[in-house]
């Protein structure tokens, strides 16, 4: 049992989690939240194998630097849309 | 020396786990957001310990910090709400999600030893010295790999565009009226740190080209001074009908495809920079690149409301 | 050293514990700012122990991010307490 | 000299364990907000403090010394302003209800 | 190869043009500039085309790295052909757009051309990882451009994002596995590595969970309807004629090249299995909606099924004439699709309403858009001589052959009939001339022409049947 196993392990349990959440939680905030568990999830999986070789894989660094401004703009959206929803909702109810 | 580096890993490992847990299953929405956000400082530390200092910077700067802010402004707007999830069928799905584990587990294991055959380290490494840059992770994304880049900068743009659509009509959740006056005191510290953070991203996207860091990180970084700035009520209200806001937006994929194109028009292929203006043109297209980052992560971040006049 | 930073990464356990019990807002953004530092600590702690100044750079986003984040998050909760939909349309 | 070097250096670095071990202690065990604050702010700066001067005993070049002292001024400026803040906004929010409803 | 990547960059740049320019510039003059963008983007593919008959599959390798090393850009006769589709549709829906009545926000114009843009890298990429980013291009442009139906897109379209997120990152996870074991992201150089062992296979099951979830396809296509439905009409259109297109393109690729054989061979039946019941249960929820355009939506869940099947097939017994069958079928489906969604949102904007109910008497009222929805639906049933006809007789001509294979065939004549029911459903309530719904508008002839174009296109493509099963038979595998 290896670090590099240990963290690869970890990573495709924080995917699992975050699958888990997306699919069972009723909260949309939560959802969100957990689509970006996976996301993290994925991306430790990547850096684990980046930490395979002696000086880090460059090429998967790049790839979760990529990933993770995806990742990030996308939680923008689904938080204005999460965001926007409620108003409506709000301004519905009233 | 060995035991202390298992401790250090399990440390981390289970803080990881249990806020990654807690994040989704605890009863708060207050004390979730809290725990994702120290999740992300967590998974800085990891980074770190997995040797990988553009990730950590990336983190520190994207995941604890600005997402957890557009989290934390989501639910100042959303109402306190208490989840409980019924008891009944949760043990089966999670006994599911442990088979699953299990399962992808016994593959993934054997991931855990390098592959000995054509390894993309080693080309990398091979071709450094001719990407016109220093550090390998950023020769990947502006050389080896630009074009991925240049495509994440459009999805980057995209999400703008369409994180602007949503409620245009409607009232921006941080208006003036709703929200109180800021402190004089978070006033004056968001003066003092402001500068500070605009010096930071300079020297990260400086260092890219030799050490860790680069346009995301600055962009980044810089996009947190502007937050600050405009929830201290220091900055007014940016337009994106302005056609500066906007090129600045646009300037990082403009620039990139500019040169795509022009390198496919005068010189030897799309992307392919000509011999010696690597290093210029990488740099350039750094910077532009960091400019449109920081518009666009501030804009995503800060929420700012705009024509609603159009 | 790597002993050191175990303990040290260990007292985040504490924090953790907090944040998931609160009880008040508070408490959360304090534990989370205790974790901050706490990471910051752990990351210049091992930029010594593997020699690489890069971990320092990282340490100083973190503390400026930190920064940002909990200065910004205070003025940003505030008005939670207040958005009672009913006062609010009274009012206005 | 040096084994008086080295022998500092791990004492600074033990103390900064302390102050962090401490102030975990006094995150879990103290009784309300405003002392746990206190605990918090108090321990992690000085916690941080003599790490960052035990670090910089053994560091080769003034540049680490410099940005680990930026950091930690940094860290001392965001706690106090913070701890500031925060304490207002507990006692914003300990006006608004009565202090019994702690559970907010 | 330089000229499909002039295809490409049209629109991209046409894209970030309009973004520049101000909303009064781009209400003038966007629909225009995007027309003429997709015409440029479609003659340079058409360029491309001829290009790929002498030569058939070129290649670029970006910066002209080490193969491995850089992202690999491949043009072969199918992603040429694709190019030009993408530039066609996008241009017939620009044209509907500009000079409907119910013309569009000035937002659309930038997002579509962009879409373009994004969709042309997706065709040319040959890269794993290329391929993700491209994926997350086209699920944000599809949420930026929903969202422009205002707050009743809202939800379809966070569920979207949320699941659209939740697909990409498995298919990421699969890719991380690809490259833990074989250390390459280049499709082309993995083709020739990959062993058919657990982790690979996982990877792909992986990869393939997340495109089909993209792809809407049985069963994982629940997010489809709601977001189509909801959408303005040319987006709509859009969507359905283009963007599920793109990961069923990835998902291709993956299981003809990078798959092992036998692993594919295995995999072959249930693509084919999952695609008969998408044309059941897809056919079914169509037949029973109440709702225009959520028929229309469904119908394209249950057209996925028949992709589906060819890819099954095609994998199942490695015969290229399914390959050819599967191509045409994405482009019969996606010009009939179009054609469909444009007469649906025609009749829904004139009738001022969404029930399917609406449609009693549309023969008279909307005549025009009531006739380009039955000739697009007859190509979705697959009358003879239209585009959706030519590619069902490829896809049965060997399943006739062989007495064991007539089950399969069967799945396709069940198919043809359910969907021959939700059509002939909805003409047949055209016909009624004694409950007749009033318009609440004038109806606009020009729209109603422009929504039939497409589909006077899928007819016509039976006429060069035999360029195009040319074309992909000898451009294929």
């Amino acid at each position: 049992m290896t670090a590099v196993s240990t963290y690869l392990l970890t990573g495709m349990a924080l995917f699992l989690v975050g699958l888990h959440g997306l699919l069972t939680l009723q909260s949309m905030l939560r959802r969100i939240i957990a689509v970006n568990l996976m996301g993290s999830g994925v991306f430790l999986v990547l850096t684990a194998l980046a930490a395979r070789v002696p000086d880090a894989d460059p090429v998967l660094h790049a790839l979760v630097v990529t990933g993770l401004v995806v990742s990030i703009s996308a939680t923008a959206l689904a938080l204005r849309l999460h965001g926007a929803i409620q108003r409506h909702r709000e301004d519905d109810d009233s | 020396m060995a035991i202390a580096e298992i401790i250090l890993d399990a440390t981390l490992i289970g803080l990881l786990l249990v806020m990654g847990l807690g994040t989704l299953h605890t009863r708060r929405t207050g004390a979730s957001i809290a725990l994702f956000a120290g999740f992300g400082m967590i998974l800085a530390l990891v980074w770190a310990r997995l040797g990988a200092p553009d990730l950590a910077l990336a983190e520190a700067a994207i995941g604890a910090g600005l997402t957890s802010a557009l989290l934390l402004r989501a639910a100042s707007i959303t109402e306190e709400e208490e989840i409980s999830i019924p008891a009944r069928r949760q043990w089966l799905s999670w006994l599911f999600v442990a088979v699953v584990f299990v399962w992808l587990a016994l593959h993934v294991i054997r991931l855990s030893t390098p592959v000995d055959s054509p390894s993309l380290p080693n080309l990398v490494a091979g071709h450094l010295a001719d990407s016109g840059v220093d550090h390998p992770v950023t020769a990947v994304l502006l050389n080896f790999r630009a074009w991925d880049t240049l495509l994440e900068l459009l999805v980057l743009l995209l999400a703008l565009l369409g994180f602007r659509q949503v409620a245009r009509r409607n009232q921006h959740p941080y208006d003036a009226d709703s929200h109180p006056a800021p402190w004089p005191l978070l006033k004056a510290w968001s003066r003092s740190l402001a500068p500070l953070l605009v010096v930071t991203g300079m020297y990260l996207l400086w260092r890219g080209s030799e050490s860790a860091g680069g346009a995301f990180q600055a962009g980044a970084v810089l996009a947190a001074a502007f937050v600050l700035l405009r929830l201290s009520g220091q900055l007014p209200v940016v337009h994106w009908s302005r056609w500066t806001v906007r090129l600045a937006a646009l300037v990082g994929p403009a620039l990139f495809l500019t040169v795509a194109g022009a390198s496919a028009l005068a010189g030897e292929g799309w992307l392919d920079y000509p011999d010696g203006m690597s290093t210029p043109l990488i740099l350039l297209i750094e910077a532009a690149a960091t400019v449109s980052i920081a518009v666009t992560l501030a804009f995503l971040v800060s929420g700012e409301e705009e024509d609603i006049a159009e | 050293m790597a002993l050191l930073i175990a303990l040290t990464a260990l007292t985040m356990l504490a924090a953790v514990w907090r944040l998931l019990n609160g009880p008040t807002t508070a408490d959360r953004l304090l534990s989370v700012q205790m974790l901050g530092t706490t990471s910051i600590a752990v990351l210049l702690l091992m930029a010594e122990w593997q020699q690489q100044s890069h971990w320092r750079d990282v340490a100083l986003v973190l503390a400026l991010l930190g920064a940002v984040i909990s200065a910004a998050l205070v003025q940003l909760l505030r008005p939670v307490q207040k958005r009672d939909p009913a006062r609010q349309r009274g009012q206005s | 000299m040096t084994l008086l070097l080295e022998a500092l250096c791990i004492a600074l670095l033990m103390g900064g364990l302390f102050f962090f071990l401490t102030g975990a202690l006094g995150l879990l065990r103290f009784p309300d907000t405003y002392s746990r604050l206190h605990a918090v702010t108090k321990a992690d700066n000085v916690g941080l403090g003599l790490l960052s001067a035990g670090l910089a005993l053994s560091a080769a070049d003034f540049q680490s010394t410099g940005f680990m002292a930026l950091i930690w001024l940094l860290v001392m400026a965001s706690g106090a302003t913070s701890a500031q803040l925060l304490a207002r906004y507990q006692r914003e929010q300990d006006q608004q209800e009565p202090p019994t409803d702690g559970d907010r | 190869m330089n000229l499909a990547l002039w295809s490409m960059a049209i629109p991209l740049v046409s894209g970030l043009v309009l973004l520049l320019a101000g909303p009064r510039q781009v209400r003038r003059w966007g629909g225009y500039l995007t027309l003429v963008a997709s015409m440029a983007s479609g003659l340079t593919a058409w360029y491309a085309l001829q290009s790929t008959t002498i030569q058939l599959r070129q290649y670029l390798l970006l910066g002209n790295w080490e193969e491995g090393l850089a992202i690999r850009l491949e043009l072969t006769t199918l992603s040429a052909l694709l190019l030009l589709f993408t530039a066609l549709i996008h241009g017939l829906v620009a044209l509907y757009a500009r000079f409907s009545r119910h013309g569009i926000s000035h937002a659309y114009w930038p997002l579509s051309c962009l879409l373009h843009g994004t969709l042309a890298a997706l065709w040319l990429s040959g890269d794993l990882f290329n391929l993700y980013v491209t994926l997350e291009l086209l699920g944000l442009t599809s949420i930026a451009l929903l969202t422009q139906s205002g707050a009743r897109a809202w939800r379809p379209a966070l569920d979207y994002l949320l699941l659209s997120l939740a697909a990409s990152l498995c298919y990421l996870l699969g890719v991380a596995m690809l490259y833990g074991q074989y250390g390459l992201l280049d499709i082309t150089l993995l083709s020739d590595m990959t062993q058919n062992d657990g982790a690979t296979r996982l990877a792909l099951i992986l990869m393939t969970g997340g495109l089909m979830l993209k792809a809407a396809m049985w069963p994982l296509h629940g997010w489809l309807p709601a977001a189509h439905a909801s959408a303005p009409t040319a987006v709509s259109a859009l969507l359905s004629a283009l963007v599920v297109k793109g990961p069923l393109f990835i998902l291709w690729r993956l299981w003809s090249e990078v798959a092992p054989i036998d692993a594919a061979v295995q995999a072959g039946p249930l693509f084919a299995a999952a695609g008969i019941a998408a044309l059941i249960g897809g056919g079914y929820a169509s037949l029973r909606s109440p709702y225009i355009k959520t028929l229309v939506a469904y119908s394209t869940v249950a057209q996925m099924g028949y992709a589906m099947m060819a890819l099954g097939l095609l994998l199942f017994w490695q015969h290229p004439q399914m390959h050819v069958a599967l191509w045409l079928f994405v482009i019969a489906h996606g010009l009939a699709k179009a054609s469909l969604f444009m007469a649906a949102g025609e009749i829904q904007n004139t009738l001022g309403t969404r029930r399917i109910s609406a449609l009693r008497g549309a023969t008279q009222t909307v005549p025009i858009a009531m006739f380009a929805f039955a000739v697009a639906g007859g190509s979705l049933i697959g009358l003879p001589p239209s585009g959706g006809f030519l590619s069902k007789w490829v896809l049965l001509g060997p399943l006739l052959n062989d007495p064991w294979h007539w089950p399969w065939a069967a799945g396709v004549f069940l198919g043809t009939l359910v969907s021959a029911a939700y059509v002939f459903r909805a003409v047949i309530m055209g016909f009624d001339r004694v409950h007749i719904k009033r318009p609440d508008l004038n109806p606009d002839r020009t729209a109603q022409w422009l929504a039939m174009l497409p589909a006077l296109l899928v007819w016509a493509m039976a006429l060069s049947g035999n360029w195009l099963t040319a074309w992909l038979g000898g451009g294929g595998i």
